[in-house]
């Protein structure tokens, strides 16, 4: 159990007012709030420590490069890796996606097949798109069935072995759907495919053991787990990061630069280029901290119990439609009320001080699946109440009643 | 038809009567009801201004000496918006429409509609009527 | 004129000791320490404002995206661009020359060639390295004086119908030339090759006005600004970046997502996937505030009298050498001493408190054309005074006793 | 030969002597002067232990049940704890070697010289010792 109003003092921002009303913030599919802990230690280590990483000899770009490993430590365990050479800082979950579509590409030839689905977000579907131009590979998408589940009849029939990678989300960012990666990635394996998931919507609430999925790659931004801006983990194999060319030149990705012949370090510093966000890496493993003090499982049955309870009262509301499957979901919750544009909610519902998010969520082929302009999405984090869905509820009763 | 200036006054005046949020958005809502709804012909791909959330369709014509907009959106706040903003617009001058300055719209609390970071294709809108009278002035 | 100390309260890090000394930080080629307000700007972020940018129509979101996209109109106005779309926002100068590198080599074809300079800094040549190899491009390297400048005569022999791209950067890092850019840009022109300058070195000192230099493409990184780590500018010209396709795929960078066919978002969002570093960008504009408050020209002038009373103490010293030009010179000032591994240097100096760099400073080819294993690196900044340089000369004293 | 411990008893008691860092330094490096310099055929590619500011030199042979090791560095800070590895480490049998708890570095306060952050090649040195000798060892 959660004790949920403890949780919330760590969150100065919750105490917003919003056109005059108590900030009610339900938006965190798109970003999290960040606890003190992780602001305070952006300021610290501005304060105390910066200096660049890796580079200098002197004390404060040891304890600098100190920090910024430590996170990466920190990382590894939280996710279950095998090493911490296996982790990869990057930028976010879009620019790790991008780093192994460019690189891993190398595995890609004409008529190869990539595999990705319908309900994937742009992030997971563009760098595909390209990449699967590029060197003249097919991008196949598995749908999914109007529950917003992944087919998986079709996923397996589109498998072969042709298949070089698939590309998957852990959890659906619209329909919350929790998607069955572990049987993906077995399957996959047996057509000798690599297996990428996009755990963006996922981190934050569900355990991992990569180890354990044998998953190849998986993805995650810092943001979205209560951390700052600017910084996103790649997890990769040790065996298959090895066998990949660099994504990006310059800086500490070297062993020696020459005009004739340039060596590039050793895993992770190959795939990381240029200065890093030090001070967002560093605050990031007060996030996991956050986190594990919290405990995943029990920030999983406080969103499960939000999950239902809004679930149960929007139901109630005539006309609303919700997307998405009925169980093996994450806390989000996509909908619409017939004959009602989801932006004008989302306008009303702000002036009430409820952020939600409506459009299309940067998935517009499963808004195209379901032939809807966009949807309303309550997305619930560690610190959202039932008291807090209730007047969102009100509101979205009221909005209903103006606009129809 | 009466100056640009002039309506945007009356506009303001009618917004002040409001005491609360919720009227002034019921009275957007009803305008967007109201708004002469645009023949599905019209609604081409030639003539929609993509919002990331809402569309808007804009036609113009030339009558006269004057320009006439009718337009339309899918998300009835936007629509709204664009019944205001034809109200003071449409029937005016190539020459009015062009050097107009959209003063109504931080007066009656709506700025947050029509600011770049709104993805609704209201601003869009706006900077095609200017375009659309600055070209059709210049015909 | 400069009121140091008035500069040096705005940054809490230098009243740090270390190793019991007051810290005296030399080490500002590799990043510059931050001003508080820029710090209180990344924790004001996160407490009342956090939330995504350009994708919800809340308030808060809102709120965010204008901030963000006030440090894009910031930074237009502080390098003198036409429009804030050639403002694209990145993780650094190592992400902006990778971003370049990887887009316009759709202009670069079999025998064409690229011309980067002897003295830069890895982040411009891997990259060049790396696209050259793929386009079957050659690589030419301009080379430089004993002095530490370009030779220009090379340069201009170098140039012909065939060079597509000049990549030079503004300032070296190691040795403080401060490159002819201008008459770079103009007589690459004439060849119809662009140019891109890297002015990670430059940016923070020198007044940038990049139509007035006609450049197509300058980046330079935050956090050498006195900024946030994690953010980086590039600039380009509207006319050549419309030409390039994107870098990266997801998030916003589109107008519409189909698996059938993606269209691209206009300028500068089409080169901004995914959620980016918001905090970071949304404090940049404080250290522009910062650099506009104390002026750029006054940095400048401080920054060249510490240069002058280092270097003269330094030449006092017997058997130091330094390299570089003596004119036409930033505040960078690279030795050694004769029989002295550079790193010992670095060491001692770390002892007294002193923060600087040794080593090759990512520009290993000018190492090897002066056949060392590195340099010791002093590199100045606003904050720092002629007191400290004193203390500095008389470290490097005792330390050259105890290791001779 | 002494045990691995008792040499690094002695060396913490001799560095307690010291009043100041600079002593100690001078110490180290008086030691690095000493350390018998590596004959330049050895400085080989093979032989080099790259960091990325000073490199290190190491060679290792085995004597009867022992490991002798020489080594060197472009850097005399380097040297000097490379001086007081071979000290210790040197002459020892592969199995003392490759248990040992090289607990006098932190003891002496040196442990900045030897964390995974310092790109002197010392760190690398000392685990490529503790190679050879699970090698030699095995042989
Ligand atoms: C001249 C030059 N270019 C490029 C870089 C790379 O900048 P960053 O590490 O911020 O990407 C640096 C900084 O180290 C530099 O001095
Ligand atoms: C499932 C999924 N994938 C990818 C992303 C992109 O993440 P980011 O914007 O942090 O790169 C998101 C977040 O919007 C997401 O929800």
């Amino acid at each position: 159990m959660i004790d949920v109003s403890a949780v919330r003092n760590l969150f100065p921002i919750l105490n917003q007012k919003i056109n005059n009303h108590d900030l009610i913030y339900l938006d965190n599919g798109a970003t999290t709030q960040k606890p003190n802990s992780v602001t305070r230690s952006i300021e610290d280590y501005y304060k105390k420590v910066n200096s660049n990483v890796h580079r200098g000899a002197h004390y404060l770009s040891n304890l600098s490069t100190e920090k910024y490993e430590q996170t990466r430590e920190k990382i590894k365990n939280f996710i279950g890796a095998k090493k911490t050479c296996e982790i990869i800082l990057t930028k976010g979950t879009t620019d790790s996606i991008n780093l192994i579509a460019n690189t891993f590409d190398s595995n890609i030839n004409e008529g190869d097949e990539v595999i990705i689905s319908e309900m994937e977000h742009h992030s997971n579907i563009v760098p595909w798109q390209i990449c699967c131009d590029k060197n003249k590979a097919v991008l196949k998408v598995v749908p999914i069935l109007n529950s917003g589940e992944i087919d998986f009849d079709k996923f397996q029939s589109l498998l072969s072995k042709k298949t070089k990678l698939v590309s998957i989300s852990h959890v659906s960012n619209v329909l919350g759907t929790i998607n069955p990666i572990k049987k993906i990635i077995d399957l996959a394996h047996k057509f000798k495919a690599k297996v990428f998931i996009d755990g963006a919507q996922a981190a934050s609430h569900i355990k991992l053991d990569v180890q354990k999925l044998n998953v190849d790659f998986y993805c995650f931004s810092a943001h979205k787990l209560y951390g700052p801006t600017g910084v996103g983990v790649l997890y990769g194999k040790e065996s298959i990061l090895n066998e990949l060319e660099p994504y990006q030149g310059g800086g500490e990705m070297i062993k020696s630069v020459d005009f004739n012949k340039t060596t590039y370090a050793d895993l992770p510093h190959k795939f990381e280029a240029g200065t890093p966000n030090i001070a967002g890496v560093v605050s990031f493993s007060k996030s996991i901290d956050f986190l594990e003090s919290v405990g995943l499982d029990n920030i999983k049955s406080h969103q499960e119990k939000l999950l239902q309870y809004a679930t149960k009262k929007l139901l109630e509301i005539k006309d609303v439609i919700i997307y998405g499957p009925k169980h093996q979901k994450a806390a989000i919750i996509s909908f619409n009320i017939k004959n009602v544009h989801p932006y004008d909610v989302g306008v009303l519902l702000d002036k009430m001080g409820i952020a939600i998010r409506t459009g299309h969520h940067c998935a517009q082929p499963l808004m195209k699946k379901y032939n809807i302009p966009g949807t309303i999405r309550l997305s619930f984090a560690v610190y959202n109440t039932t008291k807090e869905i209730d007047l969102c509820i009100d509101a979205i009763k009221k909005s209903k009643k103006m606009l129809t | 038809m009466r100056l640009i200036d002039e309506i945007q006054q009356e506009i303001i005046s009618d917004f002040n009567l409001f005491s609360d949020w919720t009227q002034k958005y019921e009275y957007l809502i009803d305008l967007g009801k109201e708004l002469k709804v645009l023949d599905a012909k019209h609604k081409t791909e030639e003539n929609l201004i993509k919002g990331c959330q809402s569309n808007v369709w804009l036609i113009a014509k030339k009558e006269k000496n004057s320009i006439v907009f009718t337009a339309d959106s899918d998300a009835i706040m936007t629509k709204g918006i664009i019944a205001l903003l034809i109200k003071i617009l449409s029937n005016q001058t190539p020459k009015d429409i062009t050097n107009c300055d959209l003063f109504f719209i931080k007066k009656i609390g709506l700025s947050e509609h029509l600011s770049a970071t709104r993805a609704n294709g209201l601003l869009s809108m706006i900077k095609q009527m200017k375009l659309y009278a600055y070209g059709l002035e210049n015909k």
